[in-house]
């Protein structure tokens, strides 16, 4: 239903909404997309952004390979992922509206850069026939708009040269979005106005054709409607845009903060891990000891020695590095030191598909060591838990005295979602256990709550002792083989693991309580199922999701949760590694749900998975 | 190593006394665990000389830390009532490196062998000599893999007979001095675990160094490789074998010094002063401080039967370390924006009110 | 029962015996040991023998670390195992006692050099009192002989010297012991003839010492009895000993001859997988190249290089090295290339207890790798399995074109056994599959039979192709980061592996095909399983053993023959990690036995444990 | 590289013509796959000078193998129409190793950069180089991490800021030729991108060389690293920059090459000689044979603005490869033993018959 606007034009009402913003690597799609969001959120929508841009080496313009994409969601409730198919296309050439085009609904508008169409541009893209002319659009509603034309005219007399001037193209387009939907201009002037503050003339230049697409959006009568969505309910709060590897690098610098030692982040650049790397590298006021390895080997053992000294020892990598780092981790696993192991997972195997998301190295974070080398899993649901769940493992690590790898993947660490600030002193408290005085110091007596031994770094008078990765005598640590002796050191490491199950919280049901479908996911699938199960629950399904944050070890309560349900489906972008888990321990008839095909789950294909599933027997 | 005088300081010295560093001796460094290097090991000497000269150095001995990767050689922490690591294979460079880095008051000691240091773990000793981290690295080279029961080493000689090379090895061995010469050591030297003297005198050199101090010590393997060095020193020994380096002094050795080295177009010259006295002042003269690498390199490579093993401080200048550099760098930035806040960092950016 | 000997001795028949031999690392009981071991075979019996030398760095001469022994168990039939427990212990000084008492059966036999027990021997073996006379023997029978002397004598006048002659004890003792098992001192002659060729006076003298034993045995009545073991029924052929690691080097050398390759083994020294690298560098007549690199990854990948060129790639390591393997394994994987990796497994977790034995990398082998990664994974069972697993892991590298995990242990290395010299050509054909012509070569088009792609190697005019760790577009091989494609391609690659379960033998079941218990054991537990399971059968128990080999994929016929037992005992030298595979894939009531104290199971405890399981319900 | 005449013969050429050596052109080096570097990249050039050399060597198509790590250098493999293999960060020398050892006939490349190859494969590199195993080494040096889209490596300059050093990086950086010089390389030369003819030259010099080449190559980042080299070659060059060694020719260089340079105490010394023509005969002449490491040491130390930056050739001098030996160990066992049978090992030692 929609209601008559002002100058004869239709404000529809929407729920909710997905667009992307495509062009060029040099287009700055990235800068508009992500100035949408934020007027978006800050309008009080929900919302969910993901961007991706071209893989690795830089392609030449106008090429196939060459584009970057931007792409929201948002909505007037809760929103987890950045939409299955957007609604609205903005592409600035071709080769992104060849790219993007299969995922847009149909039905949904396309606005392109007319201008940008030449056959030059269409061969780059590999177009033999102008689209906009031969029918390939007929499904979809095609707004071309002269976009260079215009951004030329709005910007003559800015005394710009024409290349910067032809940089201002995209706010152009950006207005013509917050006209469709119906946004206002101000707080977006305010942000240029900080941003260019050096250059009033390129503030000048972006301004006027920020405006000049909103007029013509408006005047033109390019389309028949424009869309609001309504403000969502949430949380009252302060908030940030954060991406996943932004929020794990504030989560290891603020967690160190807690413990009141210096962070020593050691790391050796892959992707989709380095940003975490640059980030910390950016905040060195925190005492943010940056080492940047010659390898993931040396970045993993620099970070023990760091954990050993006393400082809080975190190395970051992906699958590959991961690899390289299993061998000082099963060291920090007998010396039982803490240290945090951050991977980014991205699709393998092998060098595999860099950019791309998977969830594939669950398996070998559990048991990708030789021995018995029992450590704490964890995973972070979302971009913002990247910040908590670094919290959480710098506080398992050290109370523990173990090494705790938290897994995010690509998908996590380039998704940018609102994020509620939190007042620091509300986060979890860090405090470290005392140490023992030095005449009660014996290097592997164990605290008989916790079983970790005590953390006595070097510079402490009186405590010196030597640890290793040779097999340790119980209490003393000294070298030992005997076999009664590692009977017991085994038996004690696995049992220290399994106790942290009393120290974490336990699993949660969202939906009913019991019913015919539990969905059981972990890691960044948790938006695409919380939307799903959500949708199904408003439906009456009686499905519930269940999300694990904490996967060595599991909570302590899904034992008692799963016989409450009829069936588990475990979904995951592998080929079922948490399902052989939850197989291991638990007697409950699982079904799988699995995508391995570098990319995330779409909400359809969970609800596809789940009404399959409803559908049995 | 640590600032000196900034440890000396007793009055942070806790109640048991013997922490306090004047009161220190070699009995307060031996952690009383029986030492089990076999009969004959020249490892033994280097732990005596390492427990003798670590009371002199002023320094309280919480503050020392050894560290590790695998090998005979590598049991070293053990046996030494400090801080110790034992790490793993090759890696023990990288943990120091963590180790420094979180607290750059430490004195840290990476102790290695010729598999642990130049097989397995090149990458991390040379990265850790190329940044110059204030850490000292012992290499004990035995030019064999002793715990592993006798298989040729990267330092082993060209056609040596071994477990693993029957035959004689196909391999040209690498010199550890020239390595660390080429990753620009601040501190580069070569001793030998028969002459305790020369041994501690190094050792002592190196631990005054800040700066990566970067030592090879020839350490004889009773069991797999019995007397790999005993024409350099000892019963043996031909003094026409070695030569001495003395910052400044020209390069003279054989008996009585009647023997020198000088060079004609950078390739290193043999001369008899005995028959040609003339030629006294041909000699080069040692120079450890030369910005050129060239003399260190020359050196580097003489070897018998042709020339004299070089013995002694090859390089030892002085550049910022990477710790230092690592802590300025954080201080400056704290000078500029002051200690971080954790609430402003969360808060940073653009931000907006909900509700 | 017994019969009178010649001179009123009384010669007992025994089925069965166990002895061990254990002096000081410089006394020679390796080699008196393997001399019994051999002689006992030759005589008729079944045997298998254990040598534990001390650790790593050799400890001071009488010192307790620095104990040499040689258990060996001789009997008239089957013999799987060293023995729970000698019967006849022969300790050349007090050191040797101290450490090896603990494991005789009470009432056994003690044989000591009486001549080693001055104070301060004993000081070095840290006895306070000389166990000789206070009692600490008084459950065995005590047989002092005073080997100095009487091997002083023996060799008087052989004119070596003093300490020449002193060499010379362990044969006397060992005469000792062949006396009391009644065997011919005639094949020990002759073989030392070979041995000493070259040095009759020591060859004399041994011999001489060797005689004394013999005779002061049977003249001074040091026993009341000798003991006969009767021949046991063996497979008829000709026979010699061999370790776990001899059969594997023996194996890779005789496979790539086999394929008409070159092989390539490229591996790094370690603890206790050295020995297979020493023993193929003593055969480079077999066109065996050696490549003894800088490190495990090195090694991986200049095996892999090997194979990328068309050489038999292998690579071998222990635990620690294999941590740093899987990077290129990944790549293995994903090149799919033909790499056969040997894991002789040690005591973890980290550097652990390098000498000692365990089965806790079956995880690490399956899952310690980034990405959907599938490989094979074999266990060879006894000491001469390792030859033939050894072969069947380059026949299957190579028809499927994938690595292969090979995986033995510290034990199994180091086990002799007899093994029946197989005729080479009754050997499994190794023929390699023929290559494409090069009109038709494309590098990912697959056998449709086997799902292997072509391997053609450099220098083939023609086909030159390229590969890589990045994901490869379906047939063509090309880079490709298609979401579809992928799909397929992680597919593919699993499908092959499980593929080969129609490719390898059904598992067998041996005693009733039926039953109470079914206890399934994989690598070198089958010696110590096949022990228990044969004795209780011949009680007449309903229990059965079924052994694994091929662990990925498992023998195809599982699924029918678990639910054939009331319960299945899966018993591993680990925390459960079979376990763990069998009981995500088949749904039978699985129990558990786990010893994880470096050291193999007894045949004991195998009966407990099954007895425990027969006992429930 | 393989024996050149060896696979000169054509007679075992295959029916498909254009494998016949004498045919080949550059195109047929060329794989057709679309080439993926940034605009500008000085990648472009080296494949462009590799393809245009290859069809020269007189060596089959077929028995060309490009192996290399992971960056944007190393996706160069895909390009060229051989054998190639793109396999993992850091490890190609010791794949490269394997290849040569299972067939010494194939003339193997290696292509890496100076992260690949310096950071995380320093190891590999240094032990394929002291082996002497007969593979060509290419080290594209743009001294950046380029595919992980610019954070520092070790050959960067200090004190650069990049996106992993915000501050300016706190490292020495490390100079490739002076690591493989240390590794006693046979061969050892550094070019740039930007000068096609002494590109193709050198790549042919290294080519031709028996034994492990190491060819350091400046290679311009466009995207993260612009300009780095522009002073050596090209529009913005400074020819008191660089210096072009060339054997048995005195160091001289500079506009019309009236600078040169000298040595003292085996310190490089500039000579001006505008001014002093006098010293003319005390330049140092190149000798890329020369026995002694230090003048190699000495012209790889220096570099702008002091000094100029050497290109050419540092070391180039004959030593049995490693390939080479392993098989002659064979070959020699053979000749002993005779071909091995497997029966007859199978049944060597004790042993006995049963029934
Ligand atoms: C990852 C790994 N690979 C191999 C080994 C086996 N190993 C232990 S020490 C060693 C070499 C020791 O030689 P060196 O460093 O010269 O020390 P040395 O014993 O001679 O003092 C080897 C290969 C190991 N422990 N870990
Ligand atoms: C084990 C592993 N660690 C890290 C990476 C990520 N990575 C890929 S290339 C590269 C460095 C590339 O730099 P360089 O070798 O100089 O090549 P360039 O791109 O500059 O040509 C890194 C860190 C990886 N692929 N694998
Ligand atoms: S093996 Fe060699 S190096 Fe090792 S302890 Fe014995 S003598 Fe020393
Ligand atoms: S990033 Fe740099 S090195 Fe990589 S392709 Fe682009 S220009 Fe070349
Ligand atoms: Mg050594
Ligand atoms: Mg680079």
């Amino acid at each position: 239903m929609g209601e008559l606007v002002g100058d004869g034009k239709e404000l529809v009402q929407v729920e909710h909404a997905t667009v992307r913003f495509a062009g060029d690597s040099g287009d700055g799609m990235q800068l508009i997309g992500g100035q949408f969001a934020d007027l978006a959120s800050m309008t009080g929508n929900a919302i969910c952004s993901f961007p991706d841009y071209p893989s690795d080496i830089r392609a030449p313009a106008g090429t196939l390979g060459g584009v970057s994409g931007y792409q929201l969601s948002f909505g007037d409730h809760r929103v987890t992922t950045p939409g299955d198919a957007p609604f609205v296309l903005v592409a600035m050439n071709p080769a992104a509206l060849k790219v993007c085009l299969p995922e847009v609904q149909s039905g949904g508008i396309v606005i392109v850069n007319q201008d940008a169409f030449s056959p030059s541009d269409l061969k780059k893209a590999h177009y033999d026939a102008n689209p906009l002319e031969d029918g390939t659009l007929d499904d979809y509603r095609l707004i071309p708009v002269p976009m260079t034309r215009l951004n030329e005219e709005a910007t003559l007399d800015s005394g710009l040269s024409k290349v910067q001037r032809e940089r201002c193209k995209n706010f152009l387009a950006l207005g013509i979005a917050l006209w469709l939907y119906d946004r206002p201009l101000q707080p977006l002037l305010e942000w240029m106005m900080k941003k260019f503050q050096r250059t009033p003339e390129v503030m000048a230049a972006n301004a006027a054709s920020l405006r000049a697409g909103y007029n013509f959006a408006n005047t033109a009568e390019l389309f028949r409607v424009s869309y609001e969505v309504a403000r969502a309910k949430l949380p009252a709060g302060r908030y940030r845009r954060v991406t996943g590897n932004e929020a794990l690098a504030l989560g290891c610098l603020v967690a160190a903060q807690r413990t009141g030692r210096p962070l020593v982040y050691a790391s050796y650049p892959i992707t989709p891990a380095s940003e975490v790397l640059h980030e910390l590298a950016r905040h060195k006021e925190f005492d943010v000891r940056v080492i940047q390895a010659e390898d993931e080997i040396a970045a993993c053992c620099a970070a023990l020695g760091a954990s050993f000294a006393g400082a809080i020892g975190i190395t970051g990598t992906s699958g590959p590095g991961l690899a390289l780092k299993t061998e000082a981790i099963g060291l920090a696993v007998m010396t039982e030191l803490p240290l945090v192991v951050l991977n980014v997972q991205r699709a393998g195997p092998s060098t595999g598909m860099p950019t791309k998301s998977e969830q594939a190295d669950l398996l070998m974070s559990m048991y990708g060591r030789h021995g018995e080398s029992p450590a704490v899993v964890l995973a972070a649901a979302t971009a913002g838990d990247c910040f908590y769940m670094a919290l959480e493992a710098v506080r398992l690590a050290t109370k523990y005295m173990t090494p705790v790898l938290l897994l995010s993947d690509s998908f996590l660490a380039n998704t940018a979602e609102p994020f509620r600030i939190p007042d620091s002193s509300t986060l979890p408290d860090l405090q470290l256990p005392s140490k023992p005085a030095a005449d009660q110091f014996v290097p592997y007596r164990r605290d008989p709550q916790t079983l970790a031994r005590p953390w006595v770094e070097p510079g402490t008078p009186g405590m010196e002792h030597r640890i290793g990765g040779l097999e340790k005598e119980n209490e003393t640590g000294h070298v030992s083989y005997d076999a009664e002796n590692h009977r017991k050191m085994v038996a004690l490491r696995a049992a220290k693991i399994a106790g942290i199950a009393n120290d974490i919280p336990l699993a949660e049901v969202v939906g009913p309580e019991s019913g015919d479908v539990l969905v059981v996911g972990w890691g960044s699938t948790y938006g695409a199922i919380a939307a799903a199960t959500g949708e199904m629950q408003r439906e009456g399904r009686h499905v519930s999701h269940l999300h694990l944050r904490h996967i060595n070890p599991l909570p302590r309560n899904l034992h008692e949760i799963f016989p409450r349900f009829q069936r588990v489906l475990v979904a995951e972008t592998n080929s079922g590694q948490l399902k052989m888990l939850l197989r291991d321990r638990f007697s409950a008839e699982f079904c799988q749900l699995n995508k391995v095909e570098g990319r995330p789950f779409l909400i359809r294909e969970v609800r596809r998975a789940i009404q399959e599933v409803l559908s049995r027997d | 190593m640590t600032d000196v005088t900034s440890s000396l300081n007793c009055s942070e010295s806790t109640s048991n006394a013997d922490d306090c560093v004047r009161t220190l001796t070699r009995k307060d460094f031996q952690s009383g665990r029986e030492v089990r290097w076999c009969p004959g090991c020249g490892d033994y000497s280097i732990l005596a000389q390492i427990q003798k000269l670590l009371p002199d150095l002023g320094i309280r001995r919480e503050k020392f830390v050894f560290v590790s990767g695998i090998g005979c050689s590598s049991r070293f922490p053990y046996y030494m009532q400090t801080y110790g690591f034992h790490t793993i294979h090759g890696r023990a460079p990288a943990v120091a490196t963590g180790i420094k880095c979180a607290n750059p008051d430490l004195s840290v000691w990476v102790v290695t062998g010729d598999g642990d240091g130049l097989s397995i773990g090149t990458n991390h000793l040379i990265h850790c000599i190329r940044r110059n981290v204030d850490v000292n690295i012992l290499l004990f080279n035995n030019r064999i893999y002793g715990l592993t029961k006798g298989q040729y080493s990267p330092t082993s000689e060209f056609g040596k007979k071994t477990k693993s090379s029957p035959m004689g090895t196909i391999e040209q061995p690498l010199r550890p001095i020239q390595m660390a010469l080429a990753a620009e050591g601040t501190f580069v030297a070569r001793t030998i675990a028969t002459d305790p003297a020369h041994l501690h005198e190094t050792l002592e050199a190196a631990a005054r160094h800040r700066g990566t101090s970067f030592v090879e010590i020839l350490q004889n393997c009773r069991v797999f490789n019995d007397g790999a060095f005993d024409t350099l020193v000892g019963r043996d020994a031909d003094e026409d074998d070695r030569i001495f380096l003395r910052h400044g002094a020209p390069l003279r050795f054989g008996p009585g010094g009647h023997k020198g080295i000088a060079e004609r177009n950078l390739a290193p010259l043999l001369v008899d002063l005995e028959t040609e006295q003339a030629r006294e002042e041909e000699l080069l003269v040692h120079d450890m401080k030369a910005p050129s690498p060239a003399l260190a390199a020359l050196l580097a490579a003489l070897e018998p039967p042709h020339f004299p093993m070089a013995l002694g401080v090859f390089r030892d200048v002085e550049k910022p370390t990477y710790d230092e550099l690592l802590m300025s760098q954080i201080e400056s930035l704290i000078g500029q924006r002051g200690q971080g806040d954790v609430d402003d960092l969360l808060n940073a950016g653009t931000t907006w009110e909900v509700g």
